[in-house]
């Protein structure tokens, strides 16, 4: 048996998912629960003035330490710096596959904070999707205190 | 730098989809061949540093079966989990600190394993931005774009040439993988769109490959070869995470090319460099990285392809080899780069030579967005 | 060495079964800036950091992207180093060959793990992933769950540990009591650690001896508990390094040697011709290594501390041995003399060792960690009672076959 | 006394996975010929014609010679036990292996001692990780003679090979 002959064969993998459940830390657990009384926290360094969203205990910009007192409440209204529009998303076993209908994901600022949030944009007519548009929070009808209370970003009503 | 170090051997395995062999297999082969091109046994290594990611490769301690692979058996042993350049500063370290005189790097993904933008799905913050679902690395780079491209208002042929550029060179590279001599600016413009303005044709193929250098001390390097490529000057920086960085530009690289320039005393790159080979993992990153790297004012990357500037014939070539766009082996692409540009300046480029070639750049990327650069400024004896 | 580099500071979390009060980016910022109080150093001040965990255990693909903001990456170079248990003792060494280069004059080095962020008991997911792709490839083969049994020693989480402390046992003669004493005095010295996970006051062997048998030689009063924390060191250049701190801990001799995996398949199933698991030739030759670069000739005589990655209490003995402290199969005979107690001849492991902390990727270079402490003497409670001249901190990884040799002392290395 | 307590409050979780199925390995069909020999009652291995060591199961590449080992050898169904580890009896619900109880699988009965041993047959540079069979526990030791011990019907699996059993010479 020479080398050039064994070749390589694939191998079936199991269905198997490694499971996680990451503690947040008690900035972001505040974040996350407050999102059931439709409020977004974020963290703002109490030296540089620099404003998380999501909020952290630690300041990336200066250094300096963020706590609890730091959280400011924000509205929830900001501006569209950036998006782009999906075609295609990952699926369940990591292939991109076609979007039935594309969507929009947006770099969103909002009012009072540095960071930008990378959401979902809709319920705004694509050809008002631009750059500096102002946008706002589209809250679940019910909010539970998850992430996923943010529906996504939409249309600014004032 | 506290001793002077070179590059005294390479090699590189054929850049494909899908190889039908096992990793240990093509790791084998590649190191192989790179001692073999050096000229030495693998006694004669000091040290081996490793970059893989377990991520990529789909288990805990990727390198842990390579070992006999790398001819690492009883030599003194290390893995970054990072870009192919990263494991080539980090065994640069080993050779500066005195305490090791020759230096295997290997540098392997084989992306087919498994879809590489999951991976970089699984990067992100797991708090939020993994909770929200919607984002990975080709998504970030869309955005990047458009923001970029919106900002300095570049149009979308002048990203598109870039693919055009690279992916014409890369028929004249036999290593690589995404070959096309005769690609237009509309149908780079007509491929299929993933997440606008980023199509098909400006996102890299899903590569496998290997790709080991050989690293040595200067007395070393004097003994192994008679054309060594000496590593003139390095830098490496790291951004912020995605969420607090401005997207239109690439500070970090910034920073790591103005400290390797500081480092091989150059102060205009435009003249003193001969050839660039870059990491573009998208195709609009190579008119950012012109910018970074000084080459054209901020907003200005554009002019550069417009004008074939950085074209193989042009003054500043540019991935004569073919790019990270033609072959993306995640954590080998950078230590590509590193090789090509050693190849160039050893006269070893076959088709994709560059005449006169007595510096060449060097530079590799890492996380979404590059969030990590690398660059190494190389360049031969005189 | 061209250029001599030294720990200046120190920092740790408390570590625990369950951190849930912070995420791993606080976990790891908490220990980042305590070295960095200890060292007197701001974030600004330095140059580079070095950092490493392994990614699987924490679910977080290349985790320095996004933790990097915790501990003042943006604008500074990092570097992640992995190499399974040893990534600790990798990431310290990286931060040493940074400094060593004379690329960079401060950096910091830090490692960690969040066992509890894992949904799976214990280290499983990770442990399991080293061997799952080989697994999946033999089952094609007709791999039969009794097969499985027998590699993983019916479960005795790394199960080349047990077959290996078999073999030390048949080398030496030591029994399993002898096991049960050295679990036994980590969970002491684990005491006098305010940051150790599994403190036991006044444990006695007898304690260890009441656990319940997982696989003969091993009960579960042996094996080491999975740990959520976090550890850094600073790492200075000599002329910052004499600047900044009294007592620096330096780095006189440092190796990494790698040998051949010692159980389980290659790559594709092949066996492994590593005969005797506990032979170690990669921890001898790293030590050799290690102790020429240190100018060291006797290691019985001039090391007075030693920080030994041991998961098992098989591991305390049989390394020792192989790093030169002990003759080959004495240890044993020396740990029952109380030689390797905190305040006995040769004291292994008094901060508790991994035996009592065990967050896998931060491990070793907890121990590089304690060394320091115990040269620069500031371990506290658990600093030993003689003059610390030189240190050496172990690590290994992977099948057994990683492993780190770091040799800290109260002066630089001799220049040769 | 006991272990000290670290208390302390715990804040939320949120959860995620990582998706080892989507992984596609590959593997070398070296393990093939492995099972092919099983089939006949053969235990196949390597031979690296550098060092002359004989690895079973067979391996591609020798690291301390760094070449590949492409010769094949067989060797003896006799061996010795070089080391061992004696399980206590396996009650349900006390082990999993990738989710699966051996019990409740019905791979082992409950109650049952396991032996699991290394073993270096005859002409064999390595050990091989296996199952002692028909020995009570009392009775092993390193430097016990053994024989391999074959499934009835073998039919080309690693699973042919049931485990090894003391060797009356």
């Amino acid at each position: 048996m020479t080398a050039e002959k064994i070749q390589a064969v694939e191998t079936n993998t199991l269905p198997y998912a490694a499971g996680f459940c990451w503690s947040t830390g008690f900035l972001m657990e505040k974040f996350i629960k407050s999102l059931a009384k439709k409020e977004i926290w974020a963290a703002k360094c109490p030296r540089c003035g620099y404003t998380y969203v999501p909020p952290r205990n630690r300041c990336g910009q200066c250094d300096a330490k963020i706590e609890e007192k730091d959280l400011t409440k924000l509205s929830g209204k900001g501006i569209l710096v950036g998006f782009t529009k999906a075609y295609v998303q990952l699926d369940a076993s990591s292939k991109f596959v076609d979007l039935d209908e594309p969507i929009f994901i947006g770099a969103v600022k909002l009012d009072g904070a540095d960071s930008n949030l990378f959401m979902q944009i809709a319920e705004i007519d694509p050809q008002d999707i631009k750059e500096g548009i102002k946008v706002q929070v589209k809250w679940q009808d019910q909010t539970q205190g998850a992430i996923s209370d943010i529906q996504y970003f939409t249309h600014y009503t004032g | 730098m506290q001793r002077r170090v070179a590059i005294v051997g390479y090699a590189q395995s054929e850049y494909q989809f899908n190889v039908p062999r096992t990793r240990e297999d093509q790791v084998f082969d590649v190191v192989k061949a790179a001692l073999r091109h050096a000229g030495i046994l693998r006694e004669e290594v000091d040290s081996v540093v490793t970059a893989s990611s377990d991520f990529l490769d789909g288990r805990t301690i990727s390198n842990v079966f390579l070992s006999m692979a790398v001819g690492a058996y009883q030599k003194d042993e290390s893995k970054v989990e990072e870009d192919g350049t990263g494991a080539l500063l980090y065994g640069l370290m080993r050779i500066l600190a005195g305490t090791h005189d020759v230096v295997t790097i290997e540098a392997h993904t084989l992306a087919s394993t498994i879809n590489p933008h999951q991976i970089l799905f699984y990067s992100l913050d797991p708090l939020f931005d993994r909770q929200v679902g919607l984002m990975n690395d080709i998504a970030a780079a869309a955005i990047q774009a458009r923001m970029y491209m919106k900002k300095y208002s570049v149009p979308e042929e002048a990203v598109a040439m870039v693919s055009v550029k690279n992916l014409a060179n890369a028929a004249l590279n036999p290593l690589t993988h995404r070959k096309m001599p005769d690609l237009t600016v509309e149908e780079v413009l007509n491929s299929k769109l993933y997440y606008e303005p980023i199509r098909e044709l400006m996102i890299p193929p899903i590569t496998d490959g290997v790709c080991a250098l050989i690293l040595a001390s200067e007395e070393k390097a004097r003994e192994i070869t008679d054309r060594p490529v000496w590593i003139e000057g390095v830098g490496t920086y790291q951004d912020s995470y995605l969420r607090d960085r401005d997207l239109t530009r690439f500070e970090s690289l910034g920073k790591a090319a103005a400290k390797a320039y500081e480092m091989a005393g150059i102060k205009d790159p435009y003249r003193e460099i001969n050839v660039f080979e870059v990491s573009e993992k998208f195709a609009h990153e190579e008119l950012m990285i012109y910018e970074a790297l000084g080459l054209a004012r901020e907003g200005h990357g554009q002019s550069l392809i417009e004008k074939g500037l950085t074209n193989r014939e042009g003054e500043i070539p540019v991935n004569p080899s073919g790019g990270a766009l033609s072959a993306d082996p995640i954590c080998a692409t950078g230590l590509t780069r590193v090789i090509e540009a050693a190849r160039q300046i050893r006269g070893d480029a076959g088709g994709c030579q560059i005449p006169y070639v007595e510096r060449a750049l060097a530079h590799g990327q890492f996380g979404i967005c590059a969030q990590k650069n690398t660059v190494f400024i190389l360049g031969g004896d005189q | 060495m061209l250029r001599n580099a030294a720990i200046i500071g120190c920092g740790q979390t408390k570590h625990s079964g369950r951190r849930r009060d912070v995420n791993q980016a606080e976990l790891v910022s908490e220990a980042v800036h305590n070295a960095l109080e200890d060292a007197q150093v701001s974030l600004k001040e330095v140059n580079a950091l070095v950092v490493g965990n392994m990614q699987g255990f924490g679910g977080v693909a290349n985790p320095d992207l996004w933790i990097g903001d915790w501990i003042g990456a943006p604008g500074k170079p990092v570097l992640r180093i992995a190499t399974g248990g040893t990534t600790g003792g990798s990431v310290g060494q990286g931060g040493f060959y940074s400094v060593m280069s004379g690329l960079y004059d401060i950096v910091v080095a830090t490692a960690w793990e969040k066992h509890s962020d894992s949904k799976e008991a214990g280290a499983t997911t990770g442990l399991l992933h080293v061997a799952l792709a080989n697994f999946f490839h033999a089952f094609g083969y007709g791999l039969s769950m009794k097969n499985l049994l027998a590699t993983s020693a019916v479960g005795a989480a790394a199960g080349v540990a047990a077959y290996q402390a078999r073999f030390y046992m048949h080398r030496s003669g030591c029994r399993s009591e002898h096991f049960d004493m050295v679990a036994a005095k980590a969970r002491r010295n684990a005491a006098r650690n305010k940051y150790a996970h599994l403190q036991w006051p006044n444990c006695t062997p007898e304690d260890i001896h009441k656990t319940e048998l997982i696989v003969d030689p091993f009960r579960y009063g042996h094996v080491c508990p999975a740990s959520d924390g976090a550890s850094a060191i600073v790492i200075a250049c000599e002329d910052i390094a004499l600047k900044k701190c009294k007592r620096p801990a330096w780095v006189k001799g440092l190796a990494s040697y790698s040998d051949e995996e010692t159980q389980m398949q290659s790559e594709s199933g092949g066996g492994v011709g590593v005969l005797d698991p506990s032979e170690q030739m990669g921890a001898r030759l790293s030590a050799m290594k290690a102790y020429q670069q240190a100018g060291i000739k006797d290691p019985k005589q001039e090391i007075d501390v030693a920080e030994i990655y041991q998961p098992f209490p098989s591991q305390e003995l049989l390394f020792s041995e192989k790093l030169g402290l002990f003759d080959e199969g004495k240890a044993w005979i020396a740990m029952e003399k109380g030689e390797t107690e905190i305040n006995g001849r040769m004291p292994c492991d008094p901060s508790g060792g991994v035996n009592a902390t065990n967050a896998i990727g931060s491990s070793a270079l907890q121990r590089i960690l304690e060394a320091g402490l115990q040269v620069m003497g500031k371990a506290e409670d658990h600093q030993v009672p003689k003059k610390v001249r030189n240190a050496v901190a172990h690590g290994w990884g992977g099948v057994t076959n990683y492993i780190t040799v770091t040799v800290l002392g109260e002066t630089p290395a001799p220049r040769r | 006394m006991a272990y000290l307590k670290d208390q302390r409050r715990e804040t939320m979780m949120v959860e995620g996975s990582w998706n080892i199925g989507a992984y596609r390995y590959k593997g070398s069909t070296q393990l093939q010929e492995y099972v092919d020999g099983l089939k006949e009652k053969k235990l196949i291995g390597s031979l690296c014609p550098g060092c002359g060591k004989v690895i079973v199961q067979p391996r591609n590449i020798c690291g301390r010679c760094h070449r590949r080992m492409d010769k094949r050898m067989v060797v003896s169904h006799k061996g010795t036990i070089t080391c061992f580890v004696i399980s206590p009896p396996i009650e349900k619900g006390k082990y999993k292996i990738i989710g699966m109880d051996p019990v409740e699988a019905g791979v082992i009965q409950e109650g049952a001692i396991l032996v699991p041993v290394f073993v270096r047959f005859d002409g064999a540079d390595s050990n091989i990780n296996t199952i002692l069979l028909n020995c009570p526990p009392e009775k092993v030791h390193i430097g016990m003679r053994v024989k391999a011990v074959f499934v009835e019907n073998p039919e080309g699996k690693l699973s042919d090979l049931e485990g090894v059993e003391p060797l009356k010479e």
